[in-house]
């Protein structure tokens, strides 16, 4: 598990490599906090090297949704999502909440 | 039938999911069915760790895995607190993001993924889930 | 060779393929006029399936930066120069005119 | 030795570059110093097209390769209008952006990129281009 961030003119870029569930999803849940504190509200969440996400990984990612769209300031863009993981987040209708880009560029040039 | 005892810590999370998707894939379920099954387990035993025992570190989650013709199937053991399923509300689907709690889905996900979920609550001492997945 | 084009909110984005030379430096051209026409000044050149550059290509470079640095109006950020390329540029002082980035992402994300 | 002729066409670039690098690599180059083999002779056979034969459809490019266990040497021939190249002046490196003309690098950097470069006008109808890159 790693999680790595990058900083650009208009928005925050978060990757996160292995498995998304209760024992890391709070590190990643940390690393947004800490992103938005410091008023970053643009986001990307790049997830091409998730294998695995658990409804652990969704509440930290509406949560982080939730105090992005606050205000209007900002928002949690998707990049590269696995379709497993797609298909998954559509059983519960979470994908509803998130729009999901092919990739990092597309999502950063979003913003 | 292939069974292996995992401590009750979201450590175990990554090792059991292993275990379930080689126990899977040994069945013959194709990827999609594997992760479905992978999540259902990790839903399952996180709430087995967090509900049943109230935390880490308070007991065990016993995986078995089995499998025939059909189907493929899973149970999960724990010595932990019991619960009454049918009082759990199903959570909403398409509410407003504000209005959104954060968490209660796992339940809902395992019906979701599998195509039976059952909870045994025949002995005192230990809750059993089975639950299978069509091949 | 082939060039394809993106747009963002506040970039655009060309990537070509193959060699920048006398025989395929005009597609290239015409290209960042249409874009430059179009009113898009801020673009990113993605590079990383360039495989060889003559002196064509950097005039062709250096003639869209001035387009668009005019005004003040945007900027071209080289992305992903190979190094052999770099090297190249280096010795007539051309790098000395673009920003180069280590991918697209940032590039992208520099606007 | 190894030969070949090409049509002095701007499409003929690419394949002058192919059989440059090959021959380059058989003699033994480094990666670095087949790129800078291939930019100048792309550069030098560019203005034999564009200069020498005044466009495309014109001429030929006779391309010879030769290399020794010090030196990779590359000849070639046109027969286009020849000139002086000691009246080219040498583009100015670091100017600013807005004052940069739009062209004039290519002899200054066929310089820069090999050891030798050396025109020879000696027969009148026949330009021979010379340039050695050590090993
Ligand atoms: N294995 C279990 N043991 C005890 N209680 C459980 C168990 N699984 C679920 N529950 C109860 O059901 C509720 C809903 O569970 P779930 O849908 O997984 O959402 P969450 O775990 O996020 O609350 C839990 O809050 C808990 O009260
Ligand atoms: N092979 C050639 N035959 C005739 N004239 C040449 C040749 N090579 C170069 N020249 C002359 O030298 C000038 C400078 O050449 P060069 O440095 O390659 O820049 P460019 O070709 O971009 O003008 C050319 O404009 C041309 O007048």
């Amino acid at each position: 598990m790693s999680i790595t961030t990058s900083e650009y003119k208009r928005c925050n870029l978060v990757k996160m490599t292995g498995r998304i569930d209760s024992s890391t999803g709070d590190a990643l849940m940390k690393t947004f906090k800490d992103l938005q504190e410091q008023g970053h509200f643009k986001l990307v969440f790049d997830m091409s090297e998730i294998d695995f996400m658990s409804s652990k990984g969704w509440w930290v990612l509406i949560e982080t949704q939730k105090g992005s769209k606050r205000y209007n300031r900002g928002e949690v863009l998707l990049a590269n999502v696995p379709d497993k993981i797609l298909t998954s987040l559509d059983l519960v209708g979470m994908s509803h909440y998130f729009q999901v880009f092919d990739d990092v560029v597309s999502a950063v040039g979003f913003f | 039938m292939i069974s292996k005892t995992f401590p009750g810590d979201f450590s175990s999370l990554g090792p059991i999911s292993d275990f379930i998707a080689n126990a899977a894939k040994q069945a013959g379920l194709d990827e999609n069915s594997i992760y479905s099954v992978q999540l259902a387990v990790d839903e399952a035993c996180t709430n087995i760790i967090e509900h049943a025992y109230g935390g880490e570190g308070n007991g065990e989650i016993v995986c078995r895995c089995d499998s025939n013709s059909e189907s493929f199937r899973i149970e999960l053991r724990d010595q932990g607190k019991q619960f009454n399923p049918d009082t759990i509300p199903v959570p909403e689907v398409g509410a407003p993001l504000e209005s959104l709690g954060n968490r209660g889905a796992g339940l809902f996900l395992m019906k979701k993924l599998m195509d039976q979920v059952e909870f045994d609550f025949s002995k005192s001492n230990e809750t059993i889930l089975r639950m299978t997945k069509k091949k």
